[in-house]
Parts: C-alpha cells; structure tokens; sequence
C-alpha cells in the first residue's frame, strides 16, 4: 500500500469521487489551477475541468449559499473553505438553510453537500488561521461534524460523508496535514461516520481526543504508561453524532475521563461529552471529568504553544485524573 | 496603456432608466413588448390573480378569528408574482421570498395541501414544521420557503448553475423584496451569476417598503434595477402592476438565459396595499392616502378593464369565479381543521435522514413524558 | 413604583441611557418610526430623532460592521436584530470582530457595544422566530451574554451591560416580553452582570433557569414541594460569565442538579453548567445532573408547546433527580 | 405614471469610464488632476515609497531566513497606498487590509513598534497576538489589521457616520483588494454609506489577483469602479500606478465628503508584482512575463524619473537614502530580536477589560503547569 500524508489522501478521495459520479464538484477559494492553498485539490482541474472544479469569488457566504442551492438540483458539491476562520460569513446559510432544509421541506430536499476546511493551530497562524469551530456546527441540529486525524481515516471519512445523505461539515486538522503519514489503499473504502476508534487501549482513565490533538494525547499516554498509568486513547473521527457506545464502554471500565480539545474551553465539544459521559456513567466516575483545551481567549500568535491543549498540559491533567 | 488587459469588454449592462408597461390606461396593449398571449391565457391568468387575492383575504379573516396563527399577502403584488411564474417554462424552477404562494398554486401546489399549511396540520406536506406561508412543493418546482430575508437567492443561483454544470438548461426565478436587496445574499448571488453567466430571473418586487422601511432607506440609488450593473448583469424595470408587462420581460429574462447569456435582474414596481403580515399594523408608519394612487393601479382592476373591453369577462363570471373560489377554500378549510396536528414522532423526523441515537432517545423521552399542556390547542 | 413589563422596562433603560449619554445610538429594522416590531423602542425615534435611533437597510451584517466602527469612533451603539434568528449574516463580525477587537489591538480598541435581541419559543414563530442562540455566543472568548427574565432585572442589567466596558449580547425573552409585569424604579440602578439571584430556596435539587424558562421552572418547582421536594431555583440572569459562586454554593448545599434551557441540548449552556458543576462539586454530587432543554431539532410551528422545555417535563425531571 | 414617488432623483453616479492618469510616459504633469504638490511633498512621498519597498525586501529576506513568521507586503502597490494616505487629513483616519504598513509609517507608526510586531514580541503593542503585518496604531488614526476579507469596510463606514452623528468632520480612507469587493461588508458598507451619506473613501486595490483568482473571476463588471452605480455613489478609476493621480482623486473624495455629498468609490488599478504573501508561490498560476507590461510602469521607477528630470533626485540621494533605511532596519531589528516573547499573564489580558474568573482560572493554571516544549524559539 502507497503510504501518503493526509493531504494526499484527501486529495484521492476527492479525485475518485469525481471519477466515479459527475454531480460531484468542488467549489472555493484558490481550489483551481493553485489546487488549494494547501494543495489538497491539486491536479483536480486539470483532470475535471474549471466547471467542476470552481475557483470562485471571494465570498464563503456566497459560495455555500450557491452549493445548497446545487445541492436542490441534484448536484453533489464539496466546498472547501480555505480557513475554517473564514466560515462565518456563510454561518447563516449553514444554520439557517443548509442544516434545516430537509427538515422545513418535509423530506423533499436532502440538500446534502460537504463542506471541507482546515481547522487549528500550531502553524503560526494567529486569531484568524487557527480556529477550531467544530462547538459552532455539533449544536447545530441537521449536521454532521467530521475531524480525522490520520491519511487513512481522511480517505474512508470523506468518502462515507460524500455518500452521506446528510450534509457534513469535514474539519481537516492543518498541524497534520503533511505530518501525519500511513498507509492509504488504492482503492475506495469507507470508514463509516459515528465510529469512534480505540487507538490506544488502556485501564486507567479514557482520553477522548480527535484531530491533530490525538498525537498529543498518544504522546501523553506513553509518558503516563512510563509512570504506571495506562490510559485508553479514542479518535472520536466523527463528532457528531458522536459514538456515544465506544466513550461509554471506554469509561464504564476505566471510570475516569480526560477530554482534550484545541477550541476554547467554555461551551466547547468537550462541555457536552462530559455531560454526556456523567448522564450516562455517574456510578462508575471515579473522580471529575477533565477538560484540557484551548483556553477562553482569541488563538494567540506567539504563544501559540501554550495557549494550545499539547502533551505537556495533557500529562499531568490524565496523571491527577488517574489518581484523584 | 490597457489597464485590465485581462478582462474582456462584453456584458455591458443596459440603461436601466425606463419603466417598461404593456397595458395603457385605455386598456390596450404597447405592440412593442405585448407578450401576445392568447385569450385563454389571458383568462387563466386573470383567474390566477383573483384566486390568489380571494385567498388572502379569506386567510387574513381566519387569522383574525384565532383559526390560523400567521398570514403574509400578496394584495395588490398579484401581477407581479403571477405573471413572473407564468413566464417561466415548466422545467425551470421558482424559489420563492414569502408571498408567492399564488404562483405556487398556479404551477400546481394542490389547494388543499396549502391550506394544510396554512393550518400545520398533520397533512401538511410540512408537518408542521414551519410557520404558515412556508409550503414546499418539489412535483412544481417549487422550492422551500424560508424566512430569512434573502437567502434563497444565492440557491437559485446555485441551482440553475447546477443545471448548467449538468448541461440542462433550467433557469430559476428567484423572487425577493426591495428590502432583500440590502442582504448578503443579493450581493453575492448576483456576482457568481455574473461571473458564471447562470440563467437565473432576478424579482426584485419593489413594494415601496420592508417592514416599516422605505425604500429610500435601502438604497441611495434611483431604482433598485440599476443595482444590476455592478454585476455585469442587464438590469431592468417594469410595471409590476402590469401582467403584460411582467410577462414580456421575464419571457425575455428567460431567452436570454437559454441563449446563454446568463441572468437578469428585475426590478416590478408595485404597492404592499397591506401590512407587512398579519402581525404588522402600517397605520403606524404610513398614511392610508399613500394608497390612492396604487389603488388606482390595482393589478386586477386593470386586467379586469382590459378583458371587460374585450367582452370576455363580466360581473357574472366573476361571481361564478369567486363562488367556486370560495366553495374549495370552505371544503379545504373544513378537512384543514379537522386534521389533527402531527404526530410526536415526526418532531424527530427529517433532521438527518435516519435518526441518529440521540434523536431516537429524545423522541422516546417525549413519548413517555407527560403532554405539554394546551399542547395544540 | 410603577408597574411594567419587560418591554416597558427595556424602553424605559434605553430612554434614560440615551438621555444621559449623547454617544448612544440605536440601530436597527424598524426601530424608528414604528418603534420595532415588539415596539421595544417605541418613542424614541420622536424624542432623539433620526439620527440616533436609525432605521437601517435590511442587513444584519452592515448594522453590526457599522455599529463595530461607531464603537471605534467612540459612540455607544445599542443594535436590535429583530430576532435572534436573524443575527447569523452578523456572526462573522461578532465572533471575528468585536470579540477580538480589544486583544488584538492590545486594549488599543475597547469596541463596546450592546446587541440586544429577542430570543425563544412559544409565540407560534416556528424555526425563524424561536431560536435562542446563547451557547453559539458564549463559545466566542470576548462576549458577554445577558438574558433578564424579568422586568426589574430587563431595565438593570441593561443599564449595566450599557455602562460594561466590553461588548455584551443582550437576549430578551420575547415570550415574556408582555407576561412578566412588576415593579420598576423610574431611577437609574443597575443590576450588576455576573450576578445570578436565587429566586427559591430549597434543599434538595438546584434549577437552574433564565429567560423565559425562568417561570417553567418556578412552576414545576411549585408542583415539586407539593411532593415534598425542595427545589432550589436560580435565575442566571448573566450567562457569561456566568455567577459561578452561586451556583456552586447551591448544589454543594443540595448535591443535585437541574439545568433547563430552550436552546438544542447538544452543546448548548447547558452541558458548560453541567460541566463547570461536575468539575467543582463532584464529590458533593448525590445523583446525576439532568438537562431539561430543548430538543436537537430544528424548532417546530405545530408541536412547539411539545418541543420547549415547559414545566411539564421539568417536573418530572427534577423528582427523578432529587430522588435518584 | 410616477412609479417611484418618494424617491428623489438626487445623486446620480458619474460614468466610471475614464482611468485617471496625471503622471505622463514624458514625466511631465497633466494640468487636468495635477493635485499641485510642492516639491518636498513629492520628495516625502518618494521616500515612503523607497522605504516601503527597502522595508518589504528586508522584510522577505527575514522571513526566508526564518527570523520572523510571515510577511505579506505591497510590491508595485506603494503609490496607490502611500499616496492614497497622503491625500488623507490628519484627523481621518485609515482602515487598513494588511499590506499597508507603509501608509501607518508615514501617518506615525515608529518604525520601532512596527518591527516589534513582524517579531510579536513583548514590546509588540498588539503583544505577539496577531500575525506579523497586523499591527494597530490608534494614536496616527490606524485601525487594527484584521485578516478576514473585507471585515474592515463596514467598520471604515461606522467610524465615519459615528463622527456625522457626533457632529464632527471626520473621513475615513478604508482599504480593500479587488477579491474583497465580491465580500458581504463590502455591499454593506457600501450601501450604508450611500443611504447615510457617509463621508468614506472606498479605495479598491485593484492589483489584479485575489491569491490566485484573477479578477474575472471576481466579477462581470469591466472594471470595480462601476460597482458603486449600486449604491448611488460614484466611482472613478485611477492609475494606481501614479501617485500624483491617486493624491488627486483621493484629495477630491475627502473634498466630497466635506461637503456632505458622501463617499466615493475609487478604483486603483495597479498591479501585485510579489506573491500573495511569503507564503504563496505565484509561479503556480501565473506566467512572469505577464509581470513585464506591469514592471514598465512601477510606481516608484516613474516618480523617480518625475524627479530626475527635475534634479530634485539623484542616485547618490537614492544611495544615502537607502543606506539609512538599511542602518535604522537593522537596528529595530536588532532590539527586536533580543527582546522576549511576551509573558503568559498577557494571553488572558485585553479578552475583557478585567479578566473574569474563569480567565483568571485559566491563567493561573498556566503559570503554575509546565512550560510547552520549545515554546518559542
Ligand atoms: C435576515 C432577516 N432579517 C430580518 C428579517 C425580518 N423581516 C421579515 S420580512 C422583512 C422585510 C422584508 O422586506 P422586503 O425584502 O422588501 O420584502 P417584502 O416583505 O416587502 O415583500 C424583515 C425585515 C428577516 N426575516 N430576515
Ligand atoms: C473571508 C476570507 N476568506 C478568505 C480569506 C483568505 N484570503 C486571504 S487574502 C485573500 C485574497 C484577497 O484578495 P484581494 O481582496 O484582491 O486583496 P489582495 O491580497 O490582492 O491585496 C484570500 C482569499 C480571508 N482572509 N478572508
Ligand atoms: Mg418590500
Ligand atoms: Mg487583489
């Protein structure tokens, strides 16, 4: 098996979901003849042709505003957002129209497209390059929230979200784009949404890590082991809906609970899974969940490092937790 | 020295200073836009335009007796949204702003069905799920309603553009108020139209206000037509009050979509003779003798003269019509009313294709739970 | 003391806000002439004219940009979005803007300003006119987030979120606009933010509730002592930042919890409140924390009694919680 | 038939046709916009556009070395915003995009406080918050670098009608690239400086490219300039490439707003001789020699030649000029690099203007944790 970087990845499944089904296009920024900023649509246009794969104006509101309106044709369209800090001048048409669609229209229109951005920090990119607004879409009903953080899982997620009959926000942890590497098949595979994966099994307390955040939460696992403490690391890969049976097995038996996001802390994702763990594991906590994050300030430039939820701060937070 | 060299001079927008109109007050027709429609034509359309203002003021008289929660009208816009459907093909698709429901039941909405969701009843292809006035109706082409101001229009877009990408050629109407044109979509659905040459018919149905909002509170520009060329986009403006009128120039909004030629916007001038919705009181910011002179452009008034003049309408036929009218809004009013509302069950249906398991918790969470009290009353 | 309501109320403090302080301006749709569409501002387009109490262009993304740069200027603007719904082409300026405008131009830019806004269910508005949008506010570092459930509380904390030096997103419960009457100062006082005020007193559960809830939960807790169990409500009043003191002084006191929220449950407030109490009073904690909110659907016409976290489904949820 | 009773036919848009030119091929000035400089503005113009461009180079070169983080700069661009800052009175104020160093030099900015921010340093007036090129200098009328497209528009539109409500003269210069225009704030700035009549000067950079989308696909229009047709506002094209030219359009739309007529659109055609940032490779998407037609007409060469001509400049001038922009960068350079990141308590200042509890919370976990690996090289 080729081994490739998650952006290579990403790059095959949008290639062959485009050979296999002509209603798919791609809309953006930049996606064009410079094949992304960050060269995820490379080669794309020469292969598909500037109507399928569409360098627009500037104007995310207008680009997903114009896919949902694609979408009620029958068209199949993969917008990439070029930060997922420019999103929100389309938040109105993703809350608004895109998430409820089906729903207002009694089924009659699915409405079903993909959105692909990159999100977070570490690539010294302060407030604006650094965002990770997955908390903005999960409390949104009608969506699904994709983050891989391998090549691997960024194949078969995004091809299980192109076949979704549900409209899928796809965050692409940018930290990792060329770092993470692994094995990728040739050939199509889906990893199916809602699965969350145990990638580090352990007894002592349950990690819940997702995105480029998962590598830190391992690094923190293995320097917890060393000190006698095994902690069971989960890749959530799809947000919402969450896989509510893997935490609930992971913590049942280990009955504690670290949770690590990048985002801020106050109303993250990590709010609602520790809601989530407590209704559903009050009897078997052993000590207070815990939240490692970003903190409740804008993403800082210099002091990036520690601003961000890294290994150092996960360590001792899974260390007290084990012990406490 | 070419500054741009880079950009080709095509497209050039045209003036848009004149007020196009078709039927004259002596109730003939200007041979230079008569879209020659043929009598039956003209009859359906008069039809159309009494059916769609019998039903508003019968919907407004439920709303007033609590039968109903909600009514946004269309009086004395009629023309305007009538005739822009009529012009369309049956392939091309309508997305509606709130007051189109008359083009609605025109390209095939069963009245019973609006009435359903008039009434959020069980039957209601909707399920309740909206507020009145927020129907959908696929088998005609008809897109989903929505209450944000605007946001349909970057969907026409998107839709026709589609089509284009699909090689079809399907245009959309897209069908927004003066005061949508101050909203983001307007901007950027003009511009990708522009850029993409999509075959899309811009309605802007100037009514004079947005809300409690004139117009001269939208915009510092004279009309709103003249928006158009900041996108490369022919902009033109018509008597909306003028079925002929709006007939023509959206049948010619249409050629120029299927010749390739891309989008264009339409600016129909025409009157809010009613409140803004049935929650709106305009005695508050306007006065009742700023009527007077759209009164005297009544849409159906005018259509009225120009068919009596021919001998092919008269007070007989138009008691007939109203009779039937109200006969099929009593019988759908009456199984409306009795339909019960929807079932709990549907509350989670729809949000995701399948129910994911926090939906289907919750769904059986209400299910157990006890009624809300005066649940649906 | 004169007897108001909450929009009475809220007039009242905007009335008095702009008498005192020429720099205070009202932007809007509608809230001139006919005073906005719940005439919250009725009367004052007559008394300060035009220029301050401004009908805008229909664009919720050009009042907010704009009132932003009039901040900047130096005058106070107070926004209305005429319901929360709508506030969504405005998101991008307040999440990438005016939240960020302080740190990143270190305190150069104060950026304070007030958008006020209604917010919720039960007035038959279906998904357009029922949104309460708190949690995609509070997520954003940089906000304030302030939501009176009374008129006392209304005219207070709207003259202190005026007086605040940072950017505060005011939410008024429309469906209580008119409902909820009571005594107002003609004075001047201010309800500090951050401040949450326990409305019952009780021992064996804590509720906590704003807005329009507010009531919903006082009734159940009424039903709830007829069984003999004690709730103990708290009216949030300020959601960000929130009074945490109060909060946990209550449920270390009680060891149970109730949070009731109109807004979708995932990710909402109310997994931060569950959240924030689990981290602090979980050795305290005698049962699980139940969240009574609205469901995670978009919000429904028809069946909106059914979808609103009413006191019939609180009741029920709090005997089960001070019983378990 | 007065269709449009209440709207005043005041305040039509000027034909946008024409491009603005002062400076001829044969250095001499065209009397009809010569905006009548005397020979030391000239000079200080020349020198802020020397310096921007010294500045930029350096600027790179570090950047490549991996001394700082980022540079984006304004290669070719300097007269259009220079001279654009210029033109501006000292009580206007400026609303940057993020190439635009160069004019908050020459409003005031020590050149000091600029490096510390290309270092985001402690002594970093923004404390090391944003990226390198989004500096805010409150006291020389600056506003904050915001890296969003467009966002700033809308607020260049607020400050001004914020001073017209206060009663004061105040204009404000907002910057934009061409890629901006197809934003939402900027069709509502533009529209609500029109309908409030907002003394604001729209200046569209026009440098051909939004990263790599070329302005055809930004837009159908010919030219930017006659996008302000929409809003009721004119709209004139100016060589961007020209300062006197830019001075003299800018001058009289500062002049327009004096005199309550509103804003202006202008439209600087010129050209982004560099890549999009250091971060971009132009090679990907555009061939060099489409540079060539561009380098023929640079900005400063043609000042330059203005000046020669004149003996007002030579090349021991331009030598000692440089040298001394050289010794001053380094020295900056220097102290901003021996100066420290800045401290942790600073990343929970400035959220709020006392930090909440929670902040504090947050705070003081850091500091008693442990510091991240290779915090900040
Ligand atoms: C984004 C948004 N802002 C505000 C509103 C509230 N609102 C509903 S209709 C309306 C006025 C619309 O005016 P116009 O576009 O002229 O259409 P008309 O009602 O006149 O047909 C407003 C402000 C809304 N629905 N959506
Ligand atoms: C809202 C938003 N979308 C996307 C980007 C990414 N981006 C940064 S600069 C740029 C192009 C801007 O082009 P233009 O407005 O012409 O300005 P120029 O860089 O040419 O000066 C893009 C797409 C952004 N910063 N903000
Ligand atoms: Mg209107
Ligand atoms: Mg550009």
């Amino acid at each position: 098996m080729p081994q490739m970087n998650m952006v290579q990845a990403i790059n095959e499944a949008l290639r062959s979901a485009m050979r296999k089904d002509k209603r798919v296009v791609v809309l953006g920024e930049d996606v064009g003849k410079v094949g992304g900023v960050f060269r995820v649509t490379a080669g794309l246009s020469e292969e598909f042709g500037e109507d399928r794969v569409v360098d627009t104006p500037l104007s995310e509101n207008g680009i997903v505003g114009c896919a949902v309106g694609m979408a009620l044709y029958g068209m199949v369209p993969i917008v990439e957002i070029q930060f997922a800090d420019f999103i929100w001048p389309a938040y109105d048409q993703i809350v608004n129209e895109l998430a409820k669609y089906r729903y207002r229209s009694g089924g009659e229109y699915p409405a079903k497209l993909v959105i692909r951005t990159p999100v977070g920090g570490g690539i010294k990119g302060g407030h604006y390059h650094s965002q990770h607004p997955e908390a903005a879409f999960i409390h949104v009903a009608g969506l699904k929230v994709v983050c891989p953080s391998n090549p691997y899982d960024a194949k078969g997620l995004l091809l299980a979200s192109i076949q979704d009959p549900d409209p899928v926000l796809f965050f692409e942890p940018k930290r990792v784009y060329r770092a993470a590497k692994g094995e990728v098949p040739e050939n199509d595979y889906l990893v199916p949404l809602e699965s969350a994966k145990v990638v580090r099994p352990g007894r002592h307390v349950t990690v819940l890590a997702y995105g480029a955040m998962l590598y830190e939460a391992l690094d923190a696992a293995a320097k917890a082991a060393e000190k006698g403490v095994e902690a069971e690391v989960i890749d959530l890969r799809t947000l919402w809906p969450v896989d509510i049976a893997t935490i609930v097995t992971s913590v049942k038996h280990t009955g504690r609970l670290v949770v690590v996001h990048e985002a801020p802390r106050t109303c993250g994702f990590g709010a609602e899974l520790v809601s989530l763990v407590v209704e559903r594991c009050f009897y078997h906590l052993e000590a207070p969940p815990v939240r490692v994050t970003g903190f409740d300030t804008p993403f800082p430039y210099t002091l990036e490092m520690e601003y961000m939820p890294l290994s150092h701060r996960i360590l001792p937070a899974l260390l007290d937790c084990a012990k406490s | 020295m070419d500054m741009m060299p880079d950009i080709p001079a095509t497209f050039r927008p045209e003036q848009p200073s004149k007020v196009i109109r078709v039927l004259s007050d002596d109730a003939t027709l200007d041979p230079r836009h008569d879209p020659r429609l043929n009598e039956s034509e003209v009859l359906e359309l008069y039809r159309w335009m009494v059916t769609t203002r019998q039903l508003d003021e019968r919907l407004v008289a439920l709303q007033r007796q609590g039968r109903i929660g909600f009514h946004v009208g269309s009086l004395g816009e009629e023309a305007a949204i009538i005739g822009a459907a009529f012009a369309m093909r049956k392939k091309d698709w309508l997305f509606p702003c709130y007051r189109e429901f008359g083009a609605a039941l025109m390209r095939g909405l069963p009245l019973q069905v609006f009435i359903d969701n008039m009434f959020g009843n069980a039957n209601d292809t909707v399920l309740g799920r909206q507020m009145p006035n927020h129907s959908t109706h696929r088998a005609s082409g008809y897109a989903s309603v929505s209450s944000p101001v605007g946001t349909q229009i970057t969907q026409a877009v998107g839709f026709s553009w589609g089509a284009k990408i699909d090689g079809k050629d399907v245009a959309s109407l897209v069908y927004f108020g003066d005061g949508a044109t101050s909203s983001t979509d307007f901007h950027s659905g003009m511009n990708f139209a522009g850029v993409f040459k999509v075959p899309v018919v811009f309605l802007c149905r100037n009514n004079g206000w947005a809300i409690s909002v004139p117009v001269e509170r939208q915009t510092a520009t004279r009309t709103f037509a003249e928006k158009a060329a900041a996108y490369g986009i022919p902009g033109v403006r018509v008597d909306g009050n003028d079925i002929f009128a709006v007939v023509s120039v959206v049948r010619e909004a249409v050629r120029r979509g299927e010749q390739g030629l891309g989008a264009t916007l339409i600016e129909a001038i025409t009157y809010r003779m009613g409140g803004h919705s049935t929650s709106d009181d305009p005695n508050r910011y306007r006065a009742t003798d700023e009527l007077k002179p759209w009164a005297e452009r009544d849409p159906l008034e005018r259509l009225r003269q120009y068919l009596e003049r021919r001998a092919q309408w008269d007070d007989r036929k138009e008691q007939a019509l109203i009779a039937d009218i109200d006969q099929r809004f009593r019988a759908a009013v009456a199984v409306a009313e009795k339909t019960p509302p929807p079932s709990l069950e549907t509350m989670f249906e729809d949000v995701y294709e399948k129910p994911p398991w926090h939906l289907q918790e919750q769904c059986a969470e209400v299910l157990r739970g006890p009624r809300a009290p005066s649940s649906h009353s």
